[in-house]
């Protein structure tokens, strides 16, 4: 039996209920592995947590991986398995301060957290929309405060994940027709969302693990989506104070909007498009200055993706 | 009836301050995830108190361990620049460049290093934010004894240890325990700091965190009561300490 | 036989940022077995030095300091000392400030005979029925007593005081010397007592010597027979009252001022 | 020579530090993703020189003036409590509560009420973290005034504003610096504490931020280490305002 | 005409937690203008209440207080104080110590003249040269002086003086007994001296009232005609010396002891 550390993106949120379900659907047991979650701060927390041997697998955001293999060239990590296909980086506004299309922004004001992975895209997503940024009034704001501002009006639109970004505002009473989302990856920008990651360290003594992990996760995701309510429920025993409407909400949406998207309907869950994957990064490096020419093939490996079948949604 | 007397003024404060934001949060209309309410409050603690209680234990017992490592360590460290000038030259601005370090941004780092020893880190950073006061108290009590109390055994042939013992430790003893009703809270601090700032679900930080990401303002609102009662707790519980041991150094009473 | 104090040609300098200060200029002193030594002096003039330097706190740059026979090169625990200020241990009751010489110099006498004498000297001077108490909770003159029962309490061969008299009021102060004859009469002790009060020196003193200026020399000895215990009264007899005179005299020179009224 | 003689064991004691950490990365083999070594430091301060001084300045102006604040707040709170012993019982355990509360939980919160008003919200925190030293020592010094002093001048039909102008206020100098330099260091946290929990892309905290988002982890210490260079900056300069305005109570020079 | 200085029958007692405290029990005294009255008695008696209810700090249970024939119902600026410890503000430079009582009393004066009033007292104190020094770069006794001239830099009516030489050694209090005599001749001052020391009540005062224990009631009175400024030598004066043997006698019964030898 191999004890597997995995380091998640984020905290006990609805998105996380398919890790649960693997472990107490026995999943992972039965690919004897025994798997223990960690909570995280963030979409490139896992990262250097994994690259340092602590954690063996973990999950982090595409882009974020290859910034640090670029900074720190050799660091044994790598994307094994795609799960965010369709990233959910949104713009998002409401139709009752004038924003219904996303050229409307242009003379408003956009309220952006600086570290937000939905801002760090907007160069992009400007650039294929045809935003002129000098008409946008960027206000720098932190993550609690982001959905209150765009409630009470002082910011026409936010950037964020749509579905937390979304979930919040209903929570603080905006009617849910008049909020508009503009998800990035509709409009042109071509990034990769999170991914699990593993240190390829780890990877190399024990490939059957990651490929089992990979195969029990996947059980869990489709756990996940026939019986999102029982999955939340299975994580919300480990965090008591949750609201398990709240977070089966946020997983469906989660679930239809990024993970099973067309291209996964169709190709299975786990791999990249490779044409897809080469245009990233070429995207990335408008909004990253590369130290050292792009490796791509460091940044994702399909090594271990198990071929028995096992990743295909019906 | 004493204790009435004295427990008295602080309760009616308490009472006052909380009319006050009841009728402010009233007034101004605002909603409960902008401020609740103190009568918002009242549900969440019943509806997880079970939790409150658990959490509360687990903030409480790392706070201590870790304020239990910084007391001796910082004791140490206290020792070594109170009896030799020149470590003291040498340590302090060290220190208060540490000091000065926002423990938000060590905690990742800590968090990083020793990967999942939660018990570990989250007593790690406790100590790391609660040393330095008890350190330099005691360095200072122990740099500023008067010669004379020294002499009194030396010119008996004392040894330095003996000295220690007999004079200078107790001597110390009302700086070390006013730097460690500040230290206490402190350490509190720094258990927080870990809990919220790199959430391993146990203790008050993560139900507060729990109440932020299901939006359930009310809950945060009663975890930093929560907090705060407890905060309260732990200090007066130094300052009964302080009447045990180092009674004598109060002038009120005589 | 040598007298139990000896202090021979001993010269010390302290040395500051202004350069070395010389204190003491081949100072030489001694005290037969049980006399009473008082020394007076100017202000600054090296008598807290000299009592170090007899304690074995501090060692003379020459000159020889010897006790009991004995050279004395570090502290040793025959010797007693009180100060001006009382420097009681403030978290010890007064009986545990009296017992702390005991656990140094005897730490194998049990602790029941510790007691017992430490009660038994406080009782000497008057303080039965506070042995419990905090030092903070005694006035100025009880603690200095109780400072005393210290000094004495593990029978020092010598008992060197440094004004410990010095911020008592005149009439604690004159209690407190009647209490040294009695004591002395009790248990026997050889004494080296700084003072800045003529009268205590000439009220409890076999020898008065007087230093010169900093750096301090001995300037005049006078020698005072009455017989110990002495009646207060004897500091208004006529004689007292020369010895005074003479004293103040001294003391004027040896501060640098012509003799006489100004 | 004599500043030498003065700087000489601070300036070797960190060096060391420096030299030992080194040795500590080299020898483990960490890479700087997990620890980076003062070595690494260099180009990063170098690369970024002009928003180290930039971001250095902006949190340099928000400390200084929440301490300003908190000087004044908690002036005027020691004097309530410090004249009154039924405002000083009644207030201390519920500022000891307020204390207790991590202020890395009120950042939310206080971004929440003042929506998009950074400068004031950075202010807010640096204040709210760093009066409570500030209120208690100058109550402190305020109640233990010997009466001796004031009835010097109440002798002589003195009002009672003289005589706090005259006599409490400077009395209390020397206690009220002990807290000033504690509650600078506190209010340096808590500015980077906004500047990192809610983040506005302002000063030093952003600059860890903005480190921490790119992987630039050389970036991130050398960031740490500013802060603790500009926190003993902090605090050497209220020393140096103590030997200024209560250079008389320093001792040990006479 | 009234004397400067009346208290006629006054009566106090503190409230304490214990019930009140009765500590000054129909005492009348009257210092005529120009003299200068000492006040002895044992410890506790309430000596220094009889201070504070002169200045007007406090008010009394019953009976008068007069001051220049008006009725003292709160502090007046005519008045002077002197303590045991010369509480000097450490913050302020000698100088500016002295110059105190003048910010308060004569706050239109200009600057120049209150400095040059205080440097000449400071003068006469033999404290010139210190004027820019802090409290603490000054000896005790030097401390003292210069509280002395606080005390008196506004020319108050009356000096009041709560053991003001209690603390210092004995050459610097006698030191201090002659500057008193020479103040007096320069600038003649009505004043109460409160002390612990019997020779400095016979070597100041015109006359000397020895309060009996608690509650305070006037016991003795002893006028002293000797014509002010006296030399040092009248101490030891047969005079002085009977005069002495008297208050002691006085100051035992007030204590409760049996009078004579014990
Ligand atoms: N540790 C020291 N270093 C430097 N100088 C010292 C030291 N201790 C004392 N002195 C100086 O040596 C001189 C003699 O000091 P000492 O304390 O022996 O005098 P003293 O006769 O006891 O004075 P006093 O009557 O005031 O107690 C003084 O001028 C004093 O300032
Ligand atoms: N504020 C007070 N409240 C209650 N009792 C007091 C107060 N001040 C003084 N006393 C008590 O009143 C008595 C007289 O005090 P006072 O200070 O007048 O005595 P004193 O004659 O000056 O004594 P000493 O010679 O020791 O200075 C003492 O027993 C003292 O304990
Ligand atoms: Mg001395
Ligand atoms: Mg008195």
């Amino acid at each position: 039996e191999t004890a597997i550390n995995f380091a998640l993106d984020w905290k006990f949120e609805g998105p996380a209920a398919p890790y649960f379900a693997a472990i107490d659907n026995g999943h992972f047991a039965a690919e004897g592995l025994k798997v223990e979650i960690q909570a995280g701060q963030g979409s490139l927390d896992a990262i250097p947590k994994v690259a340092t041997g602590a954690f063996p697998m973990g999950f982090a955001d595409m882009n974020s991986i290859a910034k640090f293999l670029d900074q720190n060239p050799g660091a044994p990590v790598t994307a094994v398995m795609m799960v965010y296909d369709k990233p959910p980086a949104a713009m998002v506004g409401r139709k009752s301060l004038g924003i219904s299309e996303i050229k409307d922004i242009e003379g408003k004001v956009l309220g952006a957290p600086p570290p937000d992975g939905a801002w760090s895209q907007f160069p992009v997503f400007a650039k294929e929309t045809g935003l002129d940024m000098s008409k946008v009034t960027v206000e720098p704001l932190g993550f609690p405060t982001r959905e209150p501002m765009l409630a009470e009006g002082k910011v026409a639109a936010v950037t964020g994940f749509s579905f937390s970004v979304v979930l919040n505002l209903t929570r603080l009473g905006v009617a849910e027709d008049d909020i508009s989302v503009f998800t990035m990856a509709d409009h042109g920008v071509d990034y990769y969302g999170n991914a699990v990651i593993v240190n390829t360290d780890f990877a190399k003594a024990n490939p059957e693990a990651v490929t089992g992990f990979i195969r029990a996760l996947a059980k869990g995701w489709k756990d996940a989506a026939t019986e999102p309510e029982k999955a939340v429920g299975q994580m919300i025993s480990r965090t008591p104070a949750s609201d398990v409407a709240l977070e089966t909400r946020r997983l469906q949406m989660a679930l239809e909007g990024t993970v099973l998207t067309d291209w996964v309907k169709a190709n299975g869950m786990g791999n990249v498009d490779p044409a897809r994957y080469a245009r990233s990064i070429e995207q990335l490096k408008e909004i990253y200055e590369f130290k050292n020419a792009p490796t791509p093939d460091l940044y994702f490996t399909d090594a271990y993706l198990p071929t028995d079948g096992s990743l295909t949604f019906e | 009836m004493e204790f009435l007397r004295k427990a008295a003024p602080p309760l009616i404060a308490i009472a006052l301050i909380l009319a006050f934001w009841e009728w402010l949060v009233w007034f101004k209309g605002w909603p409960t995830y902008k401020m609740a309410a103190p009568s918002d409050l009242w549900p969440a603690f019943w509806k997880y108190r079970t939790l409150f209680v658990k959490m509360g234990w687990e903030t409480l017992w790392r706070t201590v361990v870790g304020l239990g490592v910084a007391v001796v360590f910082g004791t140490l460290l206290g020792m070594i620049m109170g009896f030799s000038r020149l470590m003291r030259d040498a340590l302090y601005p060290v220190l208060v460049g540490f000091n000065a370090i926002p423990k938000a941004t060590v905690v990742p780092v800590i968090a990083l290093i020793f990967i999942g020893q939660h018990d570990f880190n989250t007593i790690l950073i406790a100590f790391m934010i609660s040393f330095f006061p008890i350190a330099v108290s005691v360095s200072i009590g122990l740099s500023t004894l008067e010669p004379e109390y020294r002499d009194i055994l030396r010119a008996l042939g004392a040894s330095r240890l003996t000295i220690f013992w007999k004079i200078a430790l107790p001597k110390t003893l009302p700086e070390f325990f006013g730097a460690l009703k500040v230290a206490v809270t402190l350490a509190f601090i720094g258990t927080n700091l870990m809990e919220i700032v790199e959430p391993h679900g146990r203790g008050l930080g993560a139900l507060f965190d729990s109440g932020k990401i299901n939006a359930d303002y009310p809950l945060m609102f009663a975890v930093l009561f929560a907090l705060a009662f407890l905060g309260i707790v732990l200090f007066y519980f130094v300052v009964l300490l302080e009447r045990i041991f180092a009674g004598w150094a109060d002038r009120s009473a005589s | 036989m040598a007298d139990l104090v000896e202090i021979k040609g001993v010269t010390h300098a302290y040395r500051t940022k202004a350069g070395p200060l010389p204190v003491l200029n081949d100072l030489t002193i001694s005290i037969p077995e049980g006399e009473f030594c008082a020394v007076v002096g100017p202000s600054g003039c090296g008598k807290s030095t000299l009592t170090r330097l007899i304690a074995g706190l501090m060692k003379p740059d020459s000159g020889e300091v010897w006790l009991h026979g004995e050279r004395v090169k570090s502290p040793r625990k025959t010797v007693g000392m009180a100060f001006q200020n009382p420097v009681m241990l403030e978290w010890r009751t007064i009986l545990e400030n009296v017992m702390l010489p005991l656990e140094i110099v005897a730490p194998s006498m049990p602790r029941a005979r510790r007691e017992e004498r430490a009660r038994q000297l406080l009782a000497l001077v008057g303080l039965s029925g506070f042995e419990g108490k905090r030092p903070s909770q005694l006035s100025g003159g009880m603690r200095q007593r109780a400072s005393l029962c210290r000094a004495i309490v593990h029978k020092p061969e010598v008992l060197i005081m440094d004004e410990p008299f010095g911020a008592l009021d005149a009439f604690t102060r004159e209690d407190l010397w009647q209490l040294m004859h009695r004591l002395r009469a009790e248990e026997p002790f050889t004494a080296l007592l700084i003072t800045h009060d003529l009268r205590e020196s000439v009220y409890l003193a076999d020898e008065v010597i007087v230093l010169s200026d900093r750096p301090a020399r001995v300037q005049y000895r006078m020698r005072i027979d009455t017989p110990s215990p002495r009646p207060i009264e004897m500091l208004y007899e006529p004689d007292s009252v020369a010895r005074l005179a003479i004293l103040r005299e001294q003391i004027e020179i040896a501060q640098g001022r012509s003799g006489g009224a100004h």
